[in-house]
């Protein structure tokens, strides 16, 4: 972002602050639903029973080890784009 | 939070708006998200009668008190991880984003 | 909000209505979806049949009344959880 | 709109183009949501060719023109709902949202 | 947009433009997203194979036409709409 | 880009700022895309374990790979239906929006 003058680094800067926070919450609500939906199935008490809370956890786990692992190849994948020509040039 | 605060030592107003449009932003997006799941777990799709009859009134009910032990839950676990990975950036597997 | 001007106090409280009714044109659109699906499946005509206008009838008074069940039960556990301490310091 | 609307009678130049991109985004929405709800309801998901074939095409103008009418029926159930509560705020459970 | 002036007219362009810009990147991942979901079901491989190729092309191609088929339909009854009283008078 | 853009040779400040925040954007959304269906394609959603095992994290990498390649493909496809209407204004659609 050259060409900026401080004042509007700050306020860049800001906006991707919010924006990240913005989508840490969309990330934790989604995988509330998700586990929540894999997991809970009784409504014969309103307490959660050992087996669902065993259940969010290993969905939790589960999820924040697969979205690692799925992001170091979006990584990979991203630098390798950046080494090459673009689609339209084939 | 903001990298260059120099000479900023409290949160501007902008800041504040922000910050509540934030929050609300968050409640409102679990308001939707256990509206959607308990509709879903408790009121079948077939739509003969425009009630919520008493069995679906007390799913709902024991639906909705669960959501939020898995909300609390999974906001326990993730804080845990975070604490166990240093409290550094990132962690969540976003890698830089 | 403390602290703001009466000008931005005026600006908050209208991008907080411009968010109500997004809010309430995502719900509208979400609740015409989920009707239009669970109540139509007959392409043989062009109209609504009457066994179709009657489920989407009930599909939207269901809707609200699950709607208003699960708004209370949200509101109590808000005000809970204003009364509690925050999670990590169980 | 404005709750401290003193001296500003007439919406202002942020308001309008506001109220222009409400619309804008309402239009977007809804035609995202025909989009869905009618390949989902008549084009399979095999792909065994690029076409649209007859069968298809006509599912398709029925099924918008039935999504049509469902956007309209909600919208009456909802203005009448609202005029029966008094017109008041909210209303949609969505308490004090 | 009447009223507005020509610095006005320029950042309502400029916004609408963005919009359009976001609107045609959604459409983008979730046109991915639905192809990908229905046509690759194949994980013995990690190079797209013959079958799943022709299936993704002919995804898009017939998106793209009922896309269009359904936005003829939408703009019609758009155009209708403007000619009707609205819905509350009936 | 801008209809108006009369004595406003390059880009403002704005408009670099909206358009690295877009970039961002579709990027984030492509992360979100390709992880919800990789884990619908390669996680069972049991959790008898909280760990990946072997099969999933090979079918995670090339589930990743392949993702990647449909976007590719896409992407061309688009392209080359955008070239063959003649680049003209939108094509996809979306008529007029």
């Amino acid at each position: 972002m050259d060409g900026l003058t401080n004042a509007e680094q700050r306020e860049f800067q800001s906006r991707m602050e919010r924006k990240q926070m913005k989508e840490f919450m969309g990330m934790f609500s989604n995988l509330v639903s998700h586990c929540f939906d894999s997991c809970i199935d009784d409504f014969t008490t309103k307490s959660l029973v050992q087996r669902e809370t065993g259940c969010v956890s290993r969905c939790v786990q589960k999820f924040m080890a697969g979205s690692e692992r799925i992001g170091q190849r979006f990584q990979e994948q991203q630098a390798q784009m950046m080494n090459q020509p673009p689609p339209g040039s084939r | 939070m903001s990298m260059f605060g120099l000479g900023r030592p409290q949160p501007s107003s902008a800041e504040k708006i922000a910050a509540a449009e934030q929050e609300m932003d968050l409640i409102t997006d679990m308001f939707n998200k256990l509206q959607q799941a308990c509709m879903k777990k408790c009121v079948p799709r077939e739509y003969r009668e425009g009630e919520i009859n008493k069995g679906e009134g007390v799913c709902i009910d024991r639906c909705a008190a669960k959501f939020f032990d898995v909300q609390l839950k999974v906001s326990e676990l993730l804080q845990a991880e975070a604490a166990a990975k240093g409290a550094g950036g990132g962690g969540m597997g976003f890698g830089g984003m």
